[in-house]
């Protein structure tokens, strides 16, 4: 008889009930895990929450600004996301590389970037993180190694795995995090470089942030695995996951595969199961959410719940935490003042980052402009 | 006859066409729970059922392909492909696979399906979601590509592309979604393959498709508060491509202008051009000029978006240049 | 703490030492088992050994018509594989679809078309499977439900998913099977097609031909996961392996998950596991194969295998053996024969086949011919 | 100065840059082991080793992928993609993310690799096999596409492409690889963006790249027995374009012929076409004429792809029909 692979029950009973609806399951499971604070120093958990209350602020003024149309194109915000943010962020080292999607406004700062350098790129102008050529979803910082945010679902990971090889070519001990949402672990890129990764002992990260959604389409409509993790068994690579409502629980998972990663070389795959606040992107109104679905996102606000749970462990007290919020409030007025302030790009510029090399005959055409 | 929204008139061409045909199914990303990226297919998941409006994970290739698996089988596939930038992940499958079924297999078979897409910049997406890149589809033998300007033709041309026994890239364009017009109910299918003359004009030709068939007649109309006798022609159907519409009306007007979305050197304008400079030899008085966008990967920031683009004012300019160029005299 | 996949110990040491060589392994404890005849008819059987000595016999007058110049472009062969080809197709029913890749000729006679047909198309004349306008790696025929050998790497993949949207969309009891080489499971299209099939429900069976070879990469240079049915866990799909060198085998194996596929639409994985008796296409003298590896492929041969097997069990004797030998023998001299005696396209056929239907303006220019 | 194959050229350049820079690593489907489906890195494996030359999955988003983010951390990958056909499975790595990653970015990084590949039908490999799809790449800003023709000028273009820090798309074919010719071992790189003049002449301008500019020289050599004076420009860079040496030649002879692999309508000769026409609007005689492949999913049998293929034939006859045209009299 031939070897047979094992099959593990899908959750709920075919793919027509699966549409439209989600499977709570998994979901309440992850939300019960005992959040401890871990052996953290309070100065680091604090530095935790400032960090996760920066981005909090940061990302409704990004919102704002859109209303304003100071802010254009898609925006995609972090809001529900902040724990896993600065969990996995805080597992990094500033020469470890970073590559992740185009909702990456919160990784940008929690990897170093200036806030105001990052509102500056929403708001279109020189001084942002990518002079004002890439926007919200195109984040780029070469000091503090994000290499890139991207708006190609997937296009990232043949990219990080790529970055992770030339480590490996030259010996180096950074490790690269790469960062996706759950929608993206159906597409084909996933599966080519998670194959490369593993094959070729590559050292990097592949953190898959389960927000439930991928706009409007859950998990359970887009993933036949809907445990997420699991899909790294295809490649004998270690996966794992982790409440990412839980900055402590994501930064120990997450720093365990760095490290692991940074020793061996070997990959791994991280799962944190999170929430996303609002809709897909500013603009989107999210009506397909059901009412109890919303709530529970509300409700599960990991700065509101770190919060609390720093007060009682006694590591702030409400003045401590208002005291917190009042300078990352300041930060973001600050980043906000910096960005509308800082210039437009000359159109002049236009032509000035098509090519690396200058070669003959390159075409600095605009439209108006005839050809002879 | 109503007066309506380019998107309205997809969303109820669709819903027809749906409701005459069982055979005609809806796939693509998010349209169904999301109700559409741009919100075409609004509704139609509550009407229609799962069956008939399939959201997909998200894989390009896979769900493009597997339309094109069904059409195989007879299935009148309507897949949504949600920008033409991700097209490209499903390229393979239609360039290699639907384009080449028909012809390949000696006849047996075919992939009659829709493509729809909308491409455009100019709404600060940036370098990755702006394209225009119609292109890889009107170069390849085996595809048709339409491009419906007009909420009219966006009726028309959607029910010939159904009616169709081969794949068919349906382009659309981000900012023509709201744009309205009236659309005759009862009109008869479009003709694939066959250019509009939509002004009739005498002084030059200008020639647009998609979003910049829009901007050629504006300006036509701003021309012709001047005195000058503007030809527009909409190209509508980019393969097969209508070069006789476009060659009769240059050696009538002696000169032409292309206004295209994409980029220059190599686009959808340069077999325009050739093909009028080839055919109007004789009748030409100027070259044939070209506007489209700057050669660059596109920049968010408004001020250079706005730059890199074409625009009424750049295609203005370009057909006062010709105009003087042949001498024409206002 | 997280929950952790389970993370199975590769078989060699790193990707360094798995390139260029082979572990050996899987392969031997596949050639173990015990190769029973099953619960077939002896006639059944007599006619399975007739088509694998019908499609060995086929291929070597194939490879036989390349050096003569016959036949031309890329000509692979299914020398080696006539067990599996033959098991599998006997699962299927007439009105079964089938996808393959373009190592074809065999499933397209075991699917029921005529030698002289298939012989013809290897010939280029409109006699062929394809009319001569697809060649070795494009075989078609609706008749028998071949849907298409294919060139493309993978290209088949989500073709035959959608066959199989398409007979459920309908409600029809067709399957589809779509057959794949082991260097296919890498690539993206593969991932995106279980996935879809899975989630879905669709009633098709994906075939995974495990020759350990894909052109010169073995499976262990290219594959993370080496146990390619495994991969099917990412799907909650059901995967198997069988030894494809036995044809009884693999007939049970596929008959199976076919008709599991039928009553419930569910789809499967089936990696049978075989042998490249040549090089991966007629012009490869396949240098980077070790003595033993040829030798162990040769070795294998199914045909030889089962020839005596049913002479040991009293199945065919060696009269009876020759005598089936001889009419296979006259049956691909017959196809030759066909192929031969068929006339070759018209050039002036060549624009029709561009469109099902015909518009207006359609280029039919030759390369000479002006555009005005 | 040997003569060698362009195959030989290839090989041995990559081989000489490989020893002399320690970030150049070969990257690709069946390079190592099977030393190259075209043989162009044989022995390269067994010289450099594992690290240096990388047989990869048959993955090629995956692997493509992979050498942008390698290249971005300032590695030097050369990826063979075993056709150009296969290339479309990796089209958006290399579209939407290899050359957008320095204008995206603000100029912060670039992904300086090169992308070897050999497009060309001909050998009967069928629709998805022969096609010529350069095009594809040509079209896009922050690319760089060349495409040598010759030997020697496949060890100058791909010397230019390695020192050069943009992705550059190096176009082979599979007709060239036996091809033979001298190459001088200390001649410097190519200057990528100029087309060269491989041919001097008054009467008729012939224009061609990769295979179809060899077809070019055949067929000048065929005509300057008979007396015709052709000139013979092989564009050696699809993009940047070299417009400036066409137009240059045409305001000479008042005339052109394009030889191209490619589908004719929307094909690079378009542009060529296009650009021609505008730039020596007032020296021309005749219609721009191009020769191209028909437009059909290449067929397997032999009768049909002859039929469907440009060749010194159908190039001589355009040739001639254009000197008739203007009224040239050998
Ligand atoms: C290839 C491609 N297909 C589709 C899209 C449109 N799109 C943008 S985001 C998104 C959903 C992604 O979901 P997920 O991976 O879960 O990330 P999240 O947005 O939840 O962070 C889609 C479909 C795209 N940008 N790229
Ligand atoms: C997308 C793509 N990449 C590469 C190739 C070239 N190629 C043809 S067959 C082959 C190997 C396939 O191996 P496998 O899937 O194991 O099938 P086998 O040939 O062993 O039957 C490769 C790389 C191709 N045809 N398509
Ligand atoms: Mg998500
Ligand atoms: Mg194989």
């Amino acid at each position: 008889m031939a070897e047979t692979a094992t099959r593990s029950k899908p959750a709920s009973s075919g793919s027509k009930s699966r549409r439209g609806t989600r499977s709570g399951g998994n979901r309440v499971q992850q939300r019960q895990g005992n959040t401890a604070l871990g052996s953290e120093s309070q100065e680091t958990l604090r530095d935790y929450f400032r960090q996760m209350s920066l981005i909090r602020r940061f990302e409704e003024r990004a919102a704002q600004g859109y209303t304003q149309a100071k802010v254009g194109g898609y925006c995609h915000l972090n809001l529900g996301e902040e724990a896993t943010v600065v969990g996995l962020m805080s597992a990094l080292r500033r020469s470890d590389y970073l590559f992740t999607n185009y909702r990456e406004h919160g990784y940008a700062i929690a990897k170093g970037i200036e806030p105001g350098r990052v509102m500056a790129e929403l708001y279109g102008r020189t001084t942002g993180t990518s002079k004002g050529l890439g926007g919200s979803m195109h984040m780029f910082d070469t000091e503090v190694g994000l290499l890139g945010g991207y708006g190609i679902v997937g296009g990232q990971i043949p990219l990080a795995t790529g970055a992770a090889l030339a480590i490996d070519y030259r010996g180096g001990d950074e490790v690269v995090m790469c960062q996706m949402g759950d929608g993206t672990t159906n597409i084909g890129a996933f599966h080519e470089s998670m194959n490369i990764a593993a094959l070729w002992n590559l050292p990097v990260v592949f953190v898959v942030i389960n927000n439930y959604l991928g706009m409007g389409t859950t998990v359970d409509m887009s993933s036949a695995e809907s445990e997420l993790y699991k899909r790294a068994v295809a490649y004998r690579m270690h996966g794992e996951r982790v409440d990412g409502n839980d900055v402590v629980a994501v930064q120990e998972a997450a720093g365990r595969l760095v490290e692991h990663a940074r020793k061996t070389g070997e990959p791994a795959m991280l799962e944190a199961v999170s929430h996303r606040m609002k809709g897909h992107s500013v603009v989107d109104p999210a009506k397909y959410r059901s009412a109890e679905d919303a709530e529970a996102a509300r409700e599960a606000d990991p700065v509101a719940t770190f919060r609390s749970q720093l007060i009682s462990a006694g590591v702030l007290d409400e003045d401590g935490a208002a005291e917190i919020e009042r300078a990352v409030q300041a930060d973001v007025d600050a980043a906000v003042a910096f960005a509308d302030d800082s210039p437009h790009p000359d159109p002049a510029t236009l032509f000035d980052y098509t090519y690396a090399t200058p070669v003959a005959n390159d075409s600095r055409r605009l439209p108006a402009d005839p050809v002879f | 006859m109503a007066v309506i929204t380019y998107r309205q008139a997809l969303h109820d061409t669709l819903r027809e066409e749906m409701l005459s045909d069982e055979n005609v199914f809806l796939i693509g990303e998010e349209i169904g729970v999301f109700e559409g990226s741009y919100k075409i297919t609004a509704g139609l998941l509550e009407e229609f059922g799962e069956k008939r409006v399939r959201d997909t994970p998200i894989a390009e290739e896979g769900f493009v392909g597997a339309a094109v698996g069904a059409a195989m089988l007879g299935l009148r596939p309507v897949v949504e492909l949600m920008t033409i930038n991700f097209s490209l992940l499903a390229l393979d499958q239609i360039v290699n696979h639907a384009a080449k079924i028909y012809g390949m297999f000696g006849g047996q078979s075919s992939a009659p399906m829709v493509l729809r897409t909308p491409g455009g910049g100019g709404q600060q997406l940036g370098a990755t979601h702006s394209q225009n890149i119609e292109l890889y589809y009107a170069f390849v033998p085996g595809l048709k590509v339409v491009a419906p300007s007009t909420p009219a033709d966006a009726r028309a041309l959607l029910k010939a592309s159904l009616a169709d026994n081969d794949p068919v890239l349906f382009l659309e364009n981000l900012a023509l979604y709201n744009t309205k017009g009236e659309v005759p109910e009862d009109a008869p299918p479009a003709e694939i393959g066959k250019a509009g003359v939509t002004r009739v004009g005498s002084d030059i030709t200008i020639i647009g498709y998609s979003r910049m068939a829009t901007v050629a007649t504006q300006v036509a109309d701003q021309l012709s508060e001047e005195g000058v006798s503007a030809e527009v022609i909409d190209l509508r159907s980019l393969r097969p491509l209508d070069r006789e519409t476009l060659v009769e009306s240059v050696r009538k007007t002696g000169c032409a202008v292309i206004a295209e979305d994409d980029w220059l050197t190599y686009g959808v304008g340069a077999e325009i051009a050739a093909s009028i400079s080839d055919g109007a030899f004789d009748y030409l008085d100027a070259p044939v000029r070209r506007v489209a966008a700057a050669e660059v990967p596109l920049p968010y920031a408004k001020p250079l978006e706005r730059a890199a683009l074409p625009s009424a004012e750049s295609l203005n300019t370009a057909v006062r240049q010709t105009l003087e160029a042949v001498g024409h005299r206002r």
